[in-house]
C-alpha cells in the first residue's frame, strides 16, 4: 500500500486538533512539549510504523493549511494532486 | 516494485493563491477552510490573474490578506454592489465576493437580492455561522430558535426576533439566479462536496450564466463557546436540520430543471 | 462646438460622457432624474455601462466598485439620496479612488420638497460621512460652468485619487440655457487603467482597495497621507469669480444660483451708484479663504447671500476673522430669493456701512 | 429689457415646447434666455408650466413672482396666475378651456378660442402655438418670422408635416392680439 | 446610589433605561456593542422594547417610528453606522420627533479602524444629514458625564422635540470607572403620552407626523420655526467646564476623551508652573461661542487638541475671531494622545506666548 | 309594492376613513380605488381611531391628507421599519404601510423582507403599477421584460437590467409571513376580491398571526402613456401574466396551508 | 327590479371616464358643457327611463369616491350598504 | 501615586478578570481607577488584555504606551509588551506557557509557574490570581487582604465555592514576587 508523510508548518498550525480527529491512521497528535511561535501546542504526525498512506485527509480539514502531504509513487506516474 | 522507482511526490501543499503568511481566524474556525478551497478551485481553474474578490465586514475582513490576488474590502453589506460595479465595468474578469451571514443576510439583503433578481453575472461565497462572528456574537439572521446570542441572552426568540432566514431558498425564487447550493464544512466529505460546488459556481461564471452562489455552513467555535471539534458536530446536529443541504436552483445549461 | 439650449441635468449628463465617463451608477430623484434618463439612453449607445441600482446606498457602492477597477465613473442624486451615500462616501475617501458625484439640491430636512436650495453645503463641504476626509466640492452657477466643472471634476478627481462633488440645486439641473458642450473625448482602453487599480493581478503583485487600518498607528499615518493631499488640493485648487470688487465698500459673498442671482443684484445696485461687489466662490472646499480675506482688508462689510439658513457663512467668518462686520440673507426651504430681494439687503447693508 | 412669461396647461397641451420655442427663438436672436419648467409631482394632477425669461443681458434668478405675461390653457392655471401679472401686464386665455372671465381690471386680458381655432385649422394640437402666436404679437419682444424661424429647425421629425399649420395657427392667434380685450 | 464600577456602554445604557428610555433599536457595532447587549438582556426584564436591527437604516427608522408614537427611544452605534443613518435623522429633525442617538466613534474614514476617535465632529455637530437642521450635541469625558448627559438627553430631546447626540468615542465605550447610576424612572403609560404622539385619532383629529412641505414657502416657514427652536436652545443650552482658567495666559480647548487627558497635561503644566487654563465644550451644538470669547479677551494664545485632524478648531476660531492665535494639535486614526505629549504641546505653545 | 312605502337609502357613499377632499393622483389612477377599498374595510372593522398609516415615498406620499386617521410619512422605502417601531411599542394598534413598488421591492427590499421575516405583526398594502409614478415614469423593480420606461428608453433589457421581482413569490419563502396575496385593480371583480383581501390581511394583523401583505396590480395612465381604460386593458394583459394572481401564503389559522 | 340614481360629485370626479365603461345600463356619460372647479369634464348620470338599478358597480370603480349611490327600498329593510 | 498595569493572555485565561479584581479593590480602597480592555477583531487570535490605572488623582488617558508593570500569560504577550514596560517596571511571565526567557535587564522580572502551581491547587484555572498575587505583592500599592476582600464582593456565584482557592493562589503567587529575579 501507498506510503507517505506529511509535514505540518508550525508557522500556520494553530493546535485546533481537528486533524487528529480525522486521519484514519489515528497519526495526528498534538506537541505538548512545545509551542508555535504564536503560542500554541502544535500538531505531529507519531507514525514510527510508517502507516501514513498520503491520503490527505487531514489536510482537506484542516483551516490553516498547515499540513502539506507527501507519498511515494512509482517515478512513472507522479503528479501533483491536490485535496 | 522496489524502493528505487519510487519518487516522493507532492500530493498537497497550501494553494498558491493563498498567500503564505497565518490567518486571525480563531483556532479550528471553517472560515479558514472555505479560504483554502476558494483559493484552490482558482489554482485548479488557472485563473488566479483574472479573478478579483470582494472582501465583506466581518471576520473574513482582512481575507485580501490572505487571497494572493486583486482585492478590494467592501462596506458592510455592501459587497454585491461593489462587485456589480466591478464586474459591469470588467466583464471578462472573475468577480466574488465573500460574506457572512450578517454581511449578506441583514444589513446587505437588499444588494444580495438584486444581484440575483439582475442575474448579476458574479459568484458569491456566503459563509453562514448562525453568528456575528467578528462583533463578538450577536444573533444573525440566521441564527437558530432558541440559540443564544450576546443579544439573545435567553436565546433566540421567534415571537420577538422572529424566523431564521433562509437565502437560498429566498434567492433561488429569483429568475436571475443561476446556481444557488447550499453546502457545509463540517466534515471531510462534506468538505469535498463544497469544493466541487465552488468550482461550479465559478463555471457558472464563466459561462455567463448568471448569478451563483455557495452557501457554506461554517462554524464559529470562539463564539458559539465550544471547541473546533464541537462545533463541526454542532454544525451537523442543529444547522443541517434547520439548512438543509442541497442544490435549490441549477441552471438548464448545466443540467439543473430551473433557470 | 456652437451654443446649444441645454436642460442642466442632461448638460453635466452629457458633459460627463464627453469627458470620457464610462459607467453611471444612479437611482432616480426629483430633480436630478433627467441625468440619469439621459445616461440611460446615451451610455448603452455609446457601449458605456448604465445602470439604475436599487437604491442610492447601492449605486454609490457600484460606484465604489467601477472606480476601483479604474474606470471615470459617476453617481448622481439628490439631497435624501445623498444622505444615504455618506458610509460610502467615506469609504471611497478611505480608499482613495476617484468619483465624481453631482448633487442637485432641493428643500429639506427630510423628505421636505423638490425645489431649489443650497441646504447641504454642510453636509458635502465639511464632510457628512465619518472620518477626517474632504471631498473637492464645485458650485456652478450658470449651465455653461456645470458642464465645464463637470469635465474638470473627472480630472482632479483622478489628478488627486479624491471624491469631487459637483454640489448645484434644483434650478440649475431644471432650467434649459444657451451653453456649449465640449468635444467627445475618447473612453481609455482597458490596458491604460492605472497601475493600481483592480484590473487582475496579471503578472504583477496583487492591487488592494480597502479603507481598513486596523492598527491605529497605520491609520494616522494614512490620514496625515489624506492632509498632505488635501493641503496641495488648497495650494491649487482654489476658484472662485469676482465682479466689480476694485473700489466695492460692500461685498456680497454668494455660491451658485444664490451668486447668479446676487450678481444681477450687484449689477442693480451700480446703476443705483453703490459701490457693491460680488465674489463667488466655485471651488468650496478648497474654500478660497485668502481671497476673501483680502478683499475684507478693503471693503466695510460682507453680505453673505444663501439658499439656506446660514452654513457658508461660517467659513466667511473665518476668513474675515472679525476685520468687518459679516452680515447674512437667507431663503430656505426651496425658496430661490429673487434679485429686487437681494437688492433690498444690499441697500440695507450699505446703510450700516461706517 | 427683460420680459418674464410663464406658460400653464394640462400636460400634453404643449405648454412646455411652447416656452422652448420661445427660448430657442430667443437664443437664435442673441438673446439670453432661461426656460424653467414645473417639475415633479406638480405633475400629477396634471398640469404643466414653464416660465421664460428673455433679456439683453445676463440673467439671474430663472424664476419669477411677478411675470409681465402669462399664458393659461386651463382652470387652474388661470386661478393660479392671473393674481399674479404685473400690473399692465398681458394675459393670454384659452377661453376654449376656460369657461370664466378674469377678473383683474389692471392688466391687459387677450381672450383666444384657441381650440377652436385649432381645430378649423384641423390640428387640435395646435392650440398653444394660436396662444402664443397672440402673445407674442402683443408683446413684440420677438416676431413670429423669428419664431417661425425657431419652429422650423425645432419642430419634431414626425411633426414637420404641422409646420405650415404651426405657422398659421400663430398667425392666427397674432390677429386676436389686436382685438380690444373689452370687446373680447 | 453608591458608585459601582462601570463599563462606559452598559453605563449609558442602564442610564438610558433609568431615565424612563421604553424602546431600543439598534445594531452592532465595535466599540458600541455592550450597549445592545446589555439592552437585549434588561429592556425585556423589563417589559420594555429591545430589537436588533437588520441595519442602522433600519435601526434609526424604528427609532423614527417610536419616536412618532410618542415613546422615549434611543439607538447607539459607531462611525460607519452612524453614517448610515444620515437620512433617517434629516427625516425625524424634519418631523421634530425626540430621539437620542449615542454615538461611540472610532477611527475612520471608511471602515478604518475600531479605536477610540473624535473623527465624527462635523458629522454629528454640523448636521451630517441633508438640510437645514443641528442636532444638540453633548460630549461626555467621564463615564459619569456620559450617565448624566445620557439622562439629560432625553429630557432635552423632549423638551425641544428635537435629536440629542451623545457624542463619545472608544474609551469611553469599553473603559470601566467608578460612577453612580441615577434612580429608576417609571416609563410614561399609553395615554400619557404627548398629544403629538400618534396613538390613533381616537375621539379627536388625525395626527400627522411628516417631514414633507411640498410648498417651499410652508417649507421655509418650517424651517424658520426649527430655527427659532435653534435660538432658544442656543440662549438656554450651552454646558461647558472649566479648569484653571482664571490667570490663565495659554487656553486649551479640549472635548470629550481629548479634554479629559488634556485635563491631566493642564495640571501637569500648573506644576510646572505654567499659567494654562481649560476650557472643554461639553454641548457641541449648541457651541459655547461666547464663553471661549471672553477668554479670549484675557489669554494671550489657544490651543485646541482633538482627537481628529482638526475638527472643532473651526468653531473655536470662529469665537475668537483673530483675537489671538489659535494652535492645534491633532491625533487620528484611533490613536489616544498621552499627557506627557499634550503637555509637550503646552509647552511649545506657551514658549510662543508674547 | 307603492312609492308610498318605499324609501331612499344611501347604498354608497365616500368612506369616512376618507377626508372629504380631493387627491393629487391622475385621473383614473387606481391608487384611488386602493385608497377607497382600504378605508372602507377600516369604515366596516371599526377601527378607524385605533388604525395608523404609514405612507410611503411615491406618489402616494400625501396619502396621510387623504386617509382620516393618524399617520406617518416614511422615507424612501423605511415604511415597514418605522411600522415596527411604531407596532412595538403600540402592540394593540393597527399598523399599515402603503407602500409602491419603487418604495418596497427597491429601495425597501431589506425592510421589507426583514419585517416578513420577523413576523413583524403588520399589514402591507403594496401598490405595483410596474413603474414609478412619482418620479416620472423610470424603471421599478417590477418593470415587465421589454417595458419602455425614461430609464428604458428602449425596453426593459433583461440582460442588463435583470428580471422582474416578484415580491409574493419571495416574501412567501418566509417563515414569518402569514398572509401574503397578490390581487388586481382593474376591473369591478377584481376590485371586490382586493377589497376582501385587505379586510383578510387587518384581520390576521388583529389576530396577531404576524406579518400580512397584499400586492394590488395598479395602473399609471400617466406614465404609461395610456387613456385609465387603456391602462386597465394593460394590467390584464401584461400584468396578471407576469404576477400572476393568488394566495402565496395564507396562515393555517385561517384556513391556509402554509404557515 | 330595485330603482336606484347616483349623484357625481364634481369637486372630486376627474373626468376618468371609468365608470361609463362599466355601468351595465350605459346611463354615464361625461358632461362635454362644462368643467369642474379642477377643470375637467364631470360624469354624469343620463338616465330619463330611470333604469338605474343603484347596483353601484360605477361607485366601485371610480378611483375618486366621487359617486354616491342611492336605491329605493321597501321602508322596512332600509339599511346602507357599501360596495 | 499612579501605577499602570497590562494583564494579557489568551482568551479564557482570565486576564480581564484579574484586571477587573484589581479595579475594585482599588474602588473600595478610595483609589482612582481606570480599566481598559483590547476589544474587536484582537479577539480573533485570541488574546485577550486589559490595562488597569490606579491613582490617588483623577485619570487622564486610560490606556498607556509604557506600562509601569505588566503580566503576560502567553507568548503573543510576552513579544508584545517586554519592550514596553517602564525602566525598573515589574515583568511577571507565566512560565508554564511561556517557554522563553525576558531579555531585558533593566526591568524587574517575576517567572512564575502559574499552571503548576493552580494544578497544585486543583483548579487550573486560578492561573490568573497565582500571577495578580505576585505581581501585587512586589508592586504593593493594593495588599493581598485588599485584594482578597474586593474578591469577595465580586467572584461570581458560580465560583464562589473556590474563594478560598483563589486567595491561597494569590498567596503563592505572592512567595514568588520575594523570589531574586536572577536566581529565577
Ligand atoms: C455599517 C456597519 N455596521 C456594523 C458594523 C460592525 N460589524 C462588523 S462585522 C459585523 C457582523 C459580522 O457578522 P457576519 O457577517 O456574520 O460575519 P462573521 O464575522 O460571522 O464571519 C458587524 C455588525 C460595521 N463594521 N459597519
Ligand atoms: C432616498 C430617496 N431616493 C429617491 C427618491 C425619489 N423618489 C420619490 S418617489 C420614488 C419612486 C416611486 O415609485 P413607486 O415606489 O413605485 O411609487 P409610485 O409613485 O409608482 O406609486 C423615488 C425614486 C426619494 N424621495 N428619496
Ligand atoms: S495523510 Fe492520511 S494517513 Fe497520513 S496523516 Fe494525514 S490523514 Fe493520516
Ligand atoms: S488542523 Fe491544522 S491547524 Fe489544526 S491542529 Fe491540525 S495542523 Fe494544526
Ligand atoms: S470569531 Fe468565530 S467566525 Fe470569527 S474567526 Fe473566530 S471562530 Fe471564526
Ligand atoms: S403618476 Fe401614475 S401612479 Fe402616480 S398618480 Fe399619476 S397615474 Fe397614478
Ligand atoms: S370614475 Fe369617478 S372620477 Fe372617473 S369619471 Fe367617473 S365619477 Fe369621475
Ligand atoms: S348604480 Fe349601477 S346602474 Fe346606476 S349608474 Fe351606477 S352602474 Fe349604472
Ligand atoms: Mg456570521
Ligand atoms: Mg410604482
Amino acid at each position: 500500500m501507498a506510503k507517505g508523510r506529511i509535514v505540518v508548518n508550525e508557522d500556520l498550525c494553530k493546535g485546533c486538533e481537528l486533524c487528529t480527529t480525522v486521519c484514519p491512521k489515528n497519526l495526528i497528535h498534538m506537541a505538548m512539549d512545545h509551542f508555535t511561535p504564536t503560542g500554541y501546542h502544535p500538531a505531529m504526525l507519531v507514525d514510527p510504523a510508517k502507516d501514513c498512506t498520503g491520503c490527505a485527509i487531514c489536510a482537506v480539514i484542516c483551516p490553516d493549511a498547515a499540513i502539506t502531504v507527501y507519498r511515494w509513487v512509482s517515478a512513472s506516474k507522479a503528479e501533483p494532486a491536490t485535496a | 516494485m522496489t524502493e528505487a522507482n519510487l519518487t516522493e511526490s507532492l500530493i498537497y501543499t497550501k494553494p498558491g493563491s493563498l498567500m503564505p503568511i497565518g490567518t486571525h481566524y480563531c483556532p479550528g474556525c471553517t472560515h479558514g477552510i472555505a479560504h483554502r478551497l476558494v483559493a484552490e478551485v482558482i489554482d485548479e481553474m488557472g485563473v488566479r490573474e483574472h479573478t478579483i474578490g470582494i472582501a465583506p465586514v466581518g471576520c473574513a475582513v482582512f481575507a485580501y490578506n490572505y487571497f494572493n490576488m486583486d482585492f478590494a474590502e467592501a462596506a458592510h453589506g455592501r459587497a454585491p454592489a461593489m462587485a456589480t460595479g466591478l464586474k459591469r465595468v470588467s466583464p471578462d474578469r472573475l468577480v466574488f465576493t465573500y460574506q457572512g451571514d450578517g454581511d449578506l443576510a441583514s444589513i446587505g439583503a437588499a444588494e444580495i437580492l438584486h444581484a440575483a433578481g439582475r442575474g448579476e453575472n458574479i459568484t458569491v461565497v456566503f459563509i453562514n455561522n448562525a453568528i456575528y462572528g467578528m462583533t463578538g456574537g450577536q444573533m444573525a439572521p440566521t441564527t437558530l430558535p432558541g440559540q443564544r446570542t450576546t443579544s439573545t441572552p435567553t436565546g433566540r426568540d421567534i415571537e420577538v426576533h422572529g424566523f431564521p432566514l433562509k437565502m437560498c431558498e429566498i434567492l433561488s425564487e429569483l429568475d436571475g439566479a443561476a446556481y444557488i447550493v447550499r453546502r457545509s464544512l463540517h466534515n471531510v466529505a462534506n468538505i469535498r462536496r463544497a469544493k466541487k460546488a465552488l468550482r461550479q459556481a465559478f463555471e457558472v461564471q464563466q459561462q455567463g450564466l448568471g448569478f451563483s452562489m455557495v452557501e457554506l455552513l461554517s462554524s464559529c467555535p470562539t463564539n458559539w463557546g465550544v471547541t473546533a471539534e464541537e462545533a463541526l458536530v454542532w454544525i451537523e446536529e442543529h444547522m443541517i436540520p434547520a439548512f438543509p443541504l442541497g442544490d435549490y436552483k441549477v441552471h438548464s445549461a448545466i443540467g439543473g430543471q430551473a433557470g | 462646438m456652437p451654443k446649444e439650449l441645454l436642460k442642466g441635468n442632461v448638460a453635466f449628463a452629457e458633459a460627463a460622457i464627453r469627458a470620457g465617463c464610462e459607467a453611471y451608477f444612479g437611482y432616480p430623484i426629483t430633480p436630478q432624474t433627467e441625468a440619469l434618463e439621459h445616461m440611460s439612453l446615451r451610455m448603452p449607445e455609446l457601449g458605456r455601462v448604465f445602470l439604475q441600482a436599487e437604491s442610492e446606498v447601492a449605486a454609490i457602492n457600484m460606484v465604489y466598485g467601477a472606480a476601483s477597477a479604474g474606470v471615470r465613473v459617476m453617481s448622481s442624486s439628490s439631497s435624501p439620496g445623498v444622505s444615504l451615500m455618506m458610509e460610502g462616501l467615506s469609504y471611497i475617501a478611505g480608499s482613495e479612488v476617484p468619483v465624481v458625484l453631482v448633487d442637485i439640491m432641493r428643500g429639506g430636512p427630510g423628505l421636505g420638497n423638490i425645489a431649489p436650495s443650497q441646504g447641504d453645503y454642510n453636509q458635502i463641504v465639511k464632510g457628512g460621512g465619518h472620518g477626517d476626509y474632504r471631498p473637492i466640492v464645485l458650485a456652478p452657477a450658470t449651465i455653461q460652468e456645470l458642464i465645464d466643472l463637470t469635465v474638470l471634476a473627472f480630472d482632479l478627481a483622478e489628478k488627486y485619487r479624491a471624491i469631487v462633488v459637483v454640489l448645484a440645486d434644483g434650478s440649475l439641473g431644471q432650467m434649459m440655457e444657451p451653453a456649449e458642450l465640449p468635444k467627445m473625448k475618447p473612453v481609455r482602453t482597458f490596458s491604460e487603467r492605472p497601475e493600481w487599480a483592480l484590473t487582475g493581478a496579471t503578472g504583477r503583485d496583487p492591487n488592494v482597495i480597502s479603507s481598513i487600518y486596523i492598527d491605529p498607528n497605520e491609520e494616522e499615518v494614512f490620514n496625515l497621507k489624506l492632509m498632505e493631499k488635501q493641503r496641495q488640493i488648497e495650494a491649487q485648487e482654489k476658484r472662485w469669480r469676482v465682479v466689480e470688487t476694485d473700489d466695492a465698500e460692500l461685498l456680497v459673498v454668494a455660491f451658485g444660483t444664490a451668486g447668479r442671482i446676487a450678481q444681477s443684484s450687484v449689477s442693480m445696485a451700480r446703476e443705483m451708484g453703490l459701490k457693491v461687489g460680488l465674489f463667488r466662490p466655485i471651488s468650496l472646499y478648497p474654500f478660497p479663504y485668502d481671497a476673501i480675506a483680502n478683499l475684507a482688508e478693503n471693503v466695510k462689510r460682507v453680505l453673505v447671500v444663501e439658499m439656506n439658513g446660514g452654513q457658508m457663512v461660517d467659513d466667511v467668518r473665518l476668513a474675515v476673522e472679525g476685520r468687518v462686520p459679516v452680515g447674512f440673507y437667507g431663503r430656505m426651504g426651496g425658496v430661490v430669493p429673487l434679485p429686487d430681494e437681494v437688492l433690498e439687503q444690499i441697500e440695507q447693508a450699505y446703510k450700516q456701512l461706517t | 429689457m427683460k420680459t418674464e412669461i410663464i406658460i400653464s396647461g394640462f400636460g400634453g397641451q404643449g405648454a412646455l415646447f411652447a416656452g422652448q420655442l420661445l427660448a430657442y427663438a430667443a437664443l437664435e436672436n442673441g438673446l439670453e434666455v432661461t426656460w424653467f419648467p414645473s417639475y415633479g409631482p406638480e405633475m400629477r394632477g396634471g398640469t404643466a408650466h414653464c416660465t421664460v425669461i428673455l433679456s439683453d443681458q445676463e440673467i439671474g434668478s430663472p424664476v419669477v413672482k411677478n411675470p409681465s405675461a402669462v399664458i393659461v390653457m386651463n382652470i387652474p392655471s388661470l386661478e393660479k396666475y392671473e393674481p399674479l401679472v404685473k400690473k399692465d401686464g398681458i394675459l393670454v386665455v384659452n377661453t376654449s378651456l376656460v369657461d370664466r372671465n378674469p377678473g383683474r381690471k389692471d392688466i391687459q386680458v387677450i381672450l383666444v378660442p384657441a381650440n377652436e381655432i385649432a381645430e378649423e385649422l384641423g390640428e387640435k394640437r395646435l392650440a398653444n402655438l394660436v396662444l402664443l402666436g397672440a402673445l407674442m404679437e402683443r408683446l413684440g419682444t420677438l416676431s413670429l418670422e423669428q419664431i417661425g424661424a425657431a419652429l422650423k429647425l425645432h419642430i419634431p421629425e414626425h411633426r414637420r408635416n404641422l409646420l405650415e399649420a404651426n405657422l398659421k395657427a400663430m398667425a392666427r392667434g397674432a390677429k386676436l392680439a389686436h382685438a380690444d380685450p373689452a370687446s373680447a
